[in-house]
């Protein structure tokens, strides 16, 4: 299907299943009852998780076919979410100009990036693409306040111009549209106590996630893919093969950069503003974060990562002592204390205590990441050939 | 066909039948626009939306915000001893909720960044239908989550934000700010400083590089200079500086006899401490005395600071050791519930809220254009500061200033500044269209939906 | 003339003299090795052919080009292929994705940014690399991880993409060091083997006699940096300089 | 000239605080090839040894004062340290007033042990995993050790002052024939450089003079070799990362009077220490102690006012731009090795 085997046909599959049934899969639990906690059916978490998907996607591009860890990509998700919110004050609120504009923006600052850190491999290049991002978030927050709203960030404002865009209404703020059809324009299908949004944003940002996805299947399974595989294994051989490594690596990294600037186009669009903070070297730890947890050079596995930890920021962070009190109500004074007390300190602002726990756990567990506790569950189920386990998963290429 | 721009969650009510486009099952499509407003609380309970800092520099602020927000649910919930509802000049207020619902609330980690600060209101007013939002602890925050509440039609109280930006330049029509700001810290300080370090000064300022920065080293330059001090120089510190020895060091040579220290939170910890450490304050210049200023205080940075800041001025919002009837209330209740007393950013986060609830009272609607009306230009009195106003021209309250110094003999870890002086709400006050202010478009109020 | 002419060519690390005056001239179609005791300079020549250090002096000139001040992918464009002393393989590619790449890089040139048509569907040079694998003895192994084969298996799957390449002279570093003597006579085997059936050139450096004079039709012998003789191997054999300088040793060594 | 005179001194101090920590990145890089992006916590965790010995000396016992009332009206609670009791108010003092230099004698058997258990725990499962696996375990470790902190001692900033003999400045203007006033220095941070060069004397000397460094530095620069030798290199590898935990840890419980501690304060300086090590080379000493002092002296010059009114911003930037330039000038940063963390 699509020029793909059959293997990543399902694979594809699986994952258009998984993004337009996400408003149910998301919501397990009916609203009302002590586990509607944990539900993240709603279109900000669903939005978030797919753009930061595509983040991961891209940063896989680079960093699992070619080895090459960048430190600094954050700053080409900030780029791109400038250039995008920019084309909102002065072009349109339509996102179709400001995503397209995102990712050239990011594809030419990443051109300029790769083309200076690619003379250099392994920690010094990952310190140089650092150093990139450390200095454009500095600039973005401080000297270049007039540009970029510095501390405050931008946000569309009533009287910004928008010369394609009529006057608006009286009363009316600015939204983010598709040709009319707001990001923010959500159904709710009521089924007995569950209650599923539909969110417009949503699925546009997961019809790009799709083709973005479906794009680096064809990436990593393309010669230029496979070209990326081979200087990740010995760039020696590379160049001794009469193949300058350099444009091949280049190349991916603006790829990546690319989808970097289209996640950063995606976030202005489903959510119109944008601050410096989104540059910060901890943004770009974290999709580095996002690609070793859900398993490095895999295909899904970045997507995994990305929807582990902002579910986390997201759904633990908003647990708080009451809500504890609700679900542990039901025992006994003693014991509800007790259980309160202990799970405290990991809920709430303590969300980043869990976090650290679960890098490490699954980290020292998991050493393939995420996917290879998927495939460690397959196999218990298939239970077929034990003994080839250990030499799998690190070299296999894609699931 | 019916659009909800951002919609609600909670409580379940079924509204007109329609048939979603694409879909074949029959859904049941819950309008909200029934009741004309995002998330118009529909059961016997209203949700609030208490959104502050929880990790991050500024946890410790966040939490103690928390703990005010909690005090006043309860009040408002019937419960405790009432706090500051007794000594509210409104009496809307009955203690069984607001409009008879019962108060609840949801929390979340703004992290001190706008987008962790977004994605936390939007599962607020998304996911547990909040109707209100409020807390934060950074202009930044506010700013951003300000614009979200009006793109949302929900109103948004500001918690602690003290740049001019918050109800100057990015000022909107759904926020509103009881905390004071960069010019009114200068107004109140300029004169004291006068009064105490005479006119004739030479002041040096060191300030963080970005708006709240431009913004505080603006209002305290311009009201000082209008007293007859000049500005020596005036040095930008980046955000992420934690050394300020580099800037610290050539003060001295530049003949400046005082400081001044646009910083704040960790950045104004280290740089009044890196200050002391480089016996700034045990210099002569000039014949004087070197003196350095904080603009802005909190108790918690005091803490931080420790022995340092004694003797030292500056501004804040509100102290605990206020003596009026209102701050007696409220730290008695604070104190005996958690132990300790209040800080101005719990003050102010208790009284915003108790300010929401009043004027859903007296609107008879949750509705936050009906909101709006209420509280703008609504003057109150016995919430601490004495007789305030809420501007409706840029929903900034408008109230006495408290200049205050580090306490020289503190009797306890939060006995550490003492009033100077109560500068009076007129000395503080500007027009709307101040020049520090502009930019601005306050627009009108989005009830959303 | 010869295919490769290596003209006064001279190195220095520091104060170490690497290379005097080498002056080497390979026939085309030849096998050609260069023998010497340890230290002798042969690893620090190769590298000069291959554009991995620059010679301080001379002139290295493959087919009336200079190939000096070059990268080690452009002389490789321009015909030279390197077998390494250690296999060079894409270790964590199969053995098929290892034979495709030269494929590749052959069909394509220096970068073709070939990033939506899959692998699979480019048909000619599926079948070049199989066609490679099936000459190399290597079709059973296609789908094994190149790093999970045997040391033999991987010089041939280097042998491989090399020939897929189809160079037009073959540098080999001591292609049996550490090799069995079942994997050594295989390795002699299928150079001989590719010597007959190509129209190429092999230039070998090697330490282990057996196999030089199996393959070898003209032999020089490297000592100090300078080349002290060249000859056929039986001329060398006999010579008794090289007995002395050379032959001694690894006859008391073996 | 004063002002110059002045930067340098800036740049020296600052200097010393990174290569302090960019040394013990690098002695873990080095020796054991691990990248450790938990030893900014070690750093932190260094500086809470010294509040934490503060908070002990100030243990205290609380009597009621009923001559005076606390914010509620009660009577006062006034806390009595139990050190008090043991050598009465006045020597009681002396030794609160003392409990910064006094952690360095607790902080360092804490951090060695700290680092043992890390390392035997931890990190030795990690020595053949890929570069990528070790960041993320540590990086996890790192927000682990930081929220644990943040439970007990919160998020705010907690004063820890010097000893008042070393309070003030001393007046290097008026030694070199400047006016007065023009360059002082505070003591303490003078204290803080001498204490950073004696150990990173230290540091060297031991690795330089001792045949156990020796054979460290071996290690360093060929480890299988010298495991082949039959010495047990893991052992001492252990001991190498318990230095390095106690160089960190040192180097924040000098730092506390300089800044008040807070539990993020090991990710801040992280990043930085990172830039620092890479630009001195990796797996070089001399390096990250050269590539301290160089950036920590351009960034206290870049922070001049003068260079500010010609260049706004570049004191923001300064030290990444900095590293850009030496990157691309010298492929392995000032001093570093081929084939160290190349790939």
């Amino acid at each position: 299907m699509f020029g793909l085997t059959k293997r990543d046909s399902t694979l594809l599959i699986i994952v258009i299943l998984l993004t337009v049934l996400a408003p149910f899969i998301l919501n397990p639990f009916p609203e009302g009852s002590a586990m509607a906690q944990f539900n993240a059916g709603y279109p900000d978490l669903m939005q978030r998780l797919v753009i930061f998907g595509i983040f991961a996607i891209g940063f896989n591009i680079l960093f699992g076919l070619t080895g090459y860890l960048s430190f600094g990509h954050a700053a080409f998700l900030g780029v791109g979410s400038y250039a995008a919110i920019w084309m909102m004050k002065l072009l349109t609120m339509n996102v179709v100009p400001a995503i397209i504009i995102s990712v050239v923006v990011a594809g030419l600052f990443s051109l300029l990036v790769g083309w200076i850190s690619l003379r250099r491999s392994g920690i010094y290049f990952s310190i140089l693409t650092l150093a990139f991002a450390q200095m454009s978030y500095s600039l973005a927050y401080s000297v270049l306040t007039p540009i970029t709203g510095g501390e405050t960030g931008l946000q569309p404002k009533v009287d910004d111009p928008r010369i394609l865009d009529g006057a608006l209404a009286a009363g009316q703020t600015p939204r983010a549209n598709f040709f009319g059809l707001e990001m923010g324009t959500s159904y709710e299908l009521e089924l007995g106590n569950w209650i599923f949004t539909f969110n417009a944003g949503y699925y546009i940002a997961a019809i790009v996630m799709i083709l973005a996805f479906y794009l680096s299947i064809r990436i990593f399974r393309s010669p230029f893919g496979m070209m990326l595989r081979a200087v990740k294994s010995n760039q020696q051989r590379v160049n001794y093969t009469g193949l300058n490594a350099k444009p091949y690596t280049l190349a991916a990294f603006v790829i990546s950069g690319m989808y970097a600037g289209l996640a950063g186009g995606l976030l202005v669009a489903m959510d119109t503003q944008v601050g410096a903070e989104r540059m910060f070297w901890t943004a770009s730890g974290e999709v580095v974060l996002m690609t070793i947890l859900g398993g490095a050079g895999t295909l899904i596995g970045p997507v995994l990562g990305a929807g582990f930890i902002k579910y986390m920021e997201n759904i633990v962070s908003k647990i708080n002592k009451s809500v504890l009190e609700q679900w542990f109500a039901f025992m006994p004074d003693g014991i509800e204390d007790f259980l309160i007390a202990i799970v405290y300190p990991f809920i709430g602002k303590g969300w980043h205590l869990t976090l650290g726990i679960l890098f490490m756990l699954v980290v020292i567990f998991l050493p393939g990441g995420l996917v290879e506790g998927g495939q460690r569950i397959g196999r218990l189920f298939k239970r077929k050939k034990p003994s080839d386990d250990a030499a799998d998963g690190k070299t296999t290429p894609a699931e | 066909m019916s659009n909800s721009k951002l919609t609600r969650r909670g409580l379940i009510k079924t509204g007109a039948v329609a048939g979603a486009a694409g879909l074949t099952l029959p859904t049941y499509l819950r309008a909200d626009g029934h009741a004309g407003f995002t998330n118009a609380p529909t059961g016997d309970t209203v949700t609030l939306g208490f959104n502050v800092p929880q990790s991050g520099p500024y946890a410790d602020e966040g939490a103690d915000e928390l703990r005010a927000y909690e005090l006043a649910v309860e009040h408002l919930n019937g419960g405790g001893d009432g706090g500051m509802m007794n000594t509210f000049s409104s009496k809307a207020l009955q203690g069984n909720g607001i409009l008879g619902k019962k108060v609840e609330y949801v929390t979340g980690d703004t992290q001190t960044k706008s987008d962790a600060a977004r994605a936390s209101a939007r599962s607020m007013i998304e996911k547990d239908g909040a109707v209100m939002i409020t807390g934060g602890s950074s202009s930044g925050v506010a700013v951003a989550v300000q614009a979200l509440c009006q793109e949302a039609g929900i109103i948004f109280m500001a918690g602690l934000t003290h740049s001019n930006d918050t109800t100057g330049k990015d000022k909107k029509a759904n926020g509103f700010r009881h905390f004071f700001n960069s010019y009114m810290s200068g107004a109140a300080l300029a004169p004291v400083l006068a009064a105490n370090y005479g006119t004739d000064r030479k002041a040096y300022h060191l300030t963080a590089d970005y708006n709240w920065g431009y913004t505080t080293e603006e209002a305290v330059r311009s009201s000082t200079e209008a007293m007859g001090w000049e500005t020596v120089n005036a040095v930008k510190t980046p955000l992420t500086q934690t050394d300020f020895s580099s800037y610290i060091a050539p003060v001295l040579q530049s003949g400046a006899d005082v400081l001044v220290l646009n910083h704040y939170g960790g950045n104004m910890v280290n740089s009044l401490t890196n200050a002391v450490q480089f016996g700034l304050r045990d210099k002569l210049v000039n014949d004087k005395n070197f003196e350095i200023v904080v603009p802005l205080y909190s108790r918690l940075m005091a803490k931080g600071a420790g022995a340092n800041v004694k003797g030292i001025f500056g501004s804040t919002n509100w102290h605990w050791s206020l003596q009026d009837e209102g701050s007696k209330a409220f730290v008695q209740s604070f104190g005996t519930k958690y132990g300790f007393p209040p800080s101005q950013a719990a003050h102010t986060c208790y009284v915003q809220t108790l300010l929401y609830a009043d004027a859903v009272e007296r609107a008879g609607s949750f509705n936050p254009c009906a909101v709006v009306e209420a509280l703008e230009d609504f003057e109150f009195d016995g919430m601490g500061n004495g007789k305030t106003l809420y501007r409706g021209a840029d929903h900034q309250c408008f109230k006495d200033v408290l200049v205050v110094k580090g306490k020289e003999n503190p009797q306890s870890e939060f006995d550490l500044l003492e009033i100077v002086e109560v500068t009076p709400v007129a000395q503080v006050t500007y027009d709307p269209d101040h020049p520090q202010f502009s930019g601005g478009n306050l627009g009108t109020c989005n009830p959303g939906a | 003339m010869g295919i490769l002419e290596v003209k006064n060519v001279g190195k220095r690390f520091g104060g170490l003299q690497a290379l005097g005056d080498v002056n080497l001239s390979i026939a085309e179609n030849s096998v050609h090795a260069i023998i010497g005791p340890n230290g002798a300079g042969k690893s620090t020549l190769l590298n000069c052919l291959v554009g991995k250090l620059i010679p301080d002096t001379g002139s290295v000139m493959f087919d009336g080009q200079s190939v000096l001040g070059r990268k080690p992918h452009e002389i490789n464009q321009m015909g030279i292929s390197r077998v390494f002393q250690t296999p060079e393989i894409f270790g964590d590619l199969t053995v098929m994705e290892n034979m495709m790449i030269p494929c590749f890089a052959k069909r394509d040139g220096a970068f073709e940014m070939n990033a939506i048509a899959s692998v699979a569907s480019q048909r000619d040079i599926v079948e070049r690399a199989e066609h490679m694998l099936e000459d190399m003895n290597m079709a059973d192994k296609r789908d094994m991880h190149a790093a999970a084969l045997s040391r033999g298996d991987k010089r041939r799957l280097e042998i491989g993409m090399c020939l897929s390449q189809e160079p037009r002279l073959l540098l080999l570093d001591e292609p049996t060091a550490g090799m069995a003597r079942a994997d050594t006579n295989n390795t002699i085997d299928l150079l001989k083997q590719i010597s007959d059936e190509r129209d190429i050139t092999i230039a070998i450096i090697e330490h282990d006699m057996h196999v030089v004079f199996s393959l070898a039709e003209r032999i020089t012998v490297l000592a100090q940096g300078t080349p002290l003789v060249e000859d056929t191997p039986d001329n060398i054999k006999g010579h008794p300089k090289v007995r002395e300088a050379y032959l001694g040793e690894t006859q008391t060594a073996a | 000239m004063d002002a110059i005179i002045l930067q340098i001194l800036n740049g020296l101090d600052k200097g010393s605080a990174y290569a302090l920590i960019a040394l013990g990145l690098t002695l873990i890089f080095g020796t054991l090839g691990v990248v450790n992006f938990a030893h900014g916590a070690l750093f932190m965790i260094g500086a809470f040894c010294a509040v934490t010995l503060s908070r002990i000396l100030t243990l205290s016992h609380t009597i009621i004062d009923e001559t005076q009332k606390d914010f509620l009206g009660n009577p006062l609670k006034v806390d009595v340290p139990y050190i008090y009791d043991i050598f009465g108010q006045q020597t009681g003092d002396a030794i609160i007033d003392w409990a910064v230099p006094l952690s360095i004698l607790f902080a360092i058997p804490v951090m060695i042990g700290i680092g043992f258990i890390m390392e035997r725990g931890l990190i030795k499962h990690f020595y053949k995993r890929p570069h990528a696996d070790q960041i993320l375990v540590t990086f996890g470790l790192a927000i682990v050790l930081q929220e644990i902190i943040k439970y007990f001692y919160g998020a705010n900033p907690i004063p820890t002052p010097a000893p008042d003999a070393f309070r003030g400045s001393f007046d290097f203007g008026a030694m070199l024939g400047f006016d007065p006033n023009t360059i002082i220095y505070p003591y303490w941070r003078l204290v803080y450089f001498a204490f950073a060069a004696v150990i990173i004397g230290a540091v060297f000397a031991f690795l330089q003079f001792t045949t156990f460094g020796m054979v460290v530095r071996a290690g360093m620069a060929d480890r299988e070799t010298v495991g082949l030798l039959g010495i047990n290199i893991d052992k001492r590898f252990t001991i190498m990362f318990g230095i390095a935990a106690a160089v960190a840890g040192l180097a924040g419980v000098m730092y506390t009077p300089i800044n008040s501690p807070n539990y993020h304060m090991g990710m801040d300086f992280l990043v930085l220490s990172f830039v620092v090590v890479v630009v001195g080379g990796m797996g070089s000493l001399p390096g990250a102690v050269l590539a301290g002092f160089l950036l920590g002296i351009l960034e206290s010059f870049a922070s001049m006012a003068v260079v500010l009114e010609i260049l706004p911003g570049i004191n923001q930037i300064i030290i990444y731009l900095v590293a850009i330039i030496i990157l691309l000038t010298r492929p392995r940063g000032l001093m570093g090795r081929r084939g160290v963390m190349e790939e």
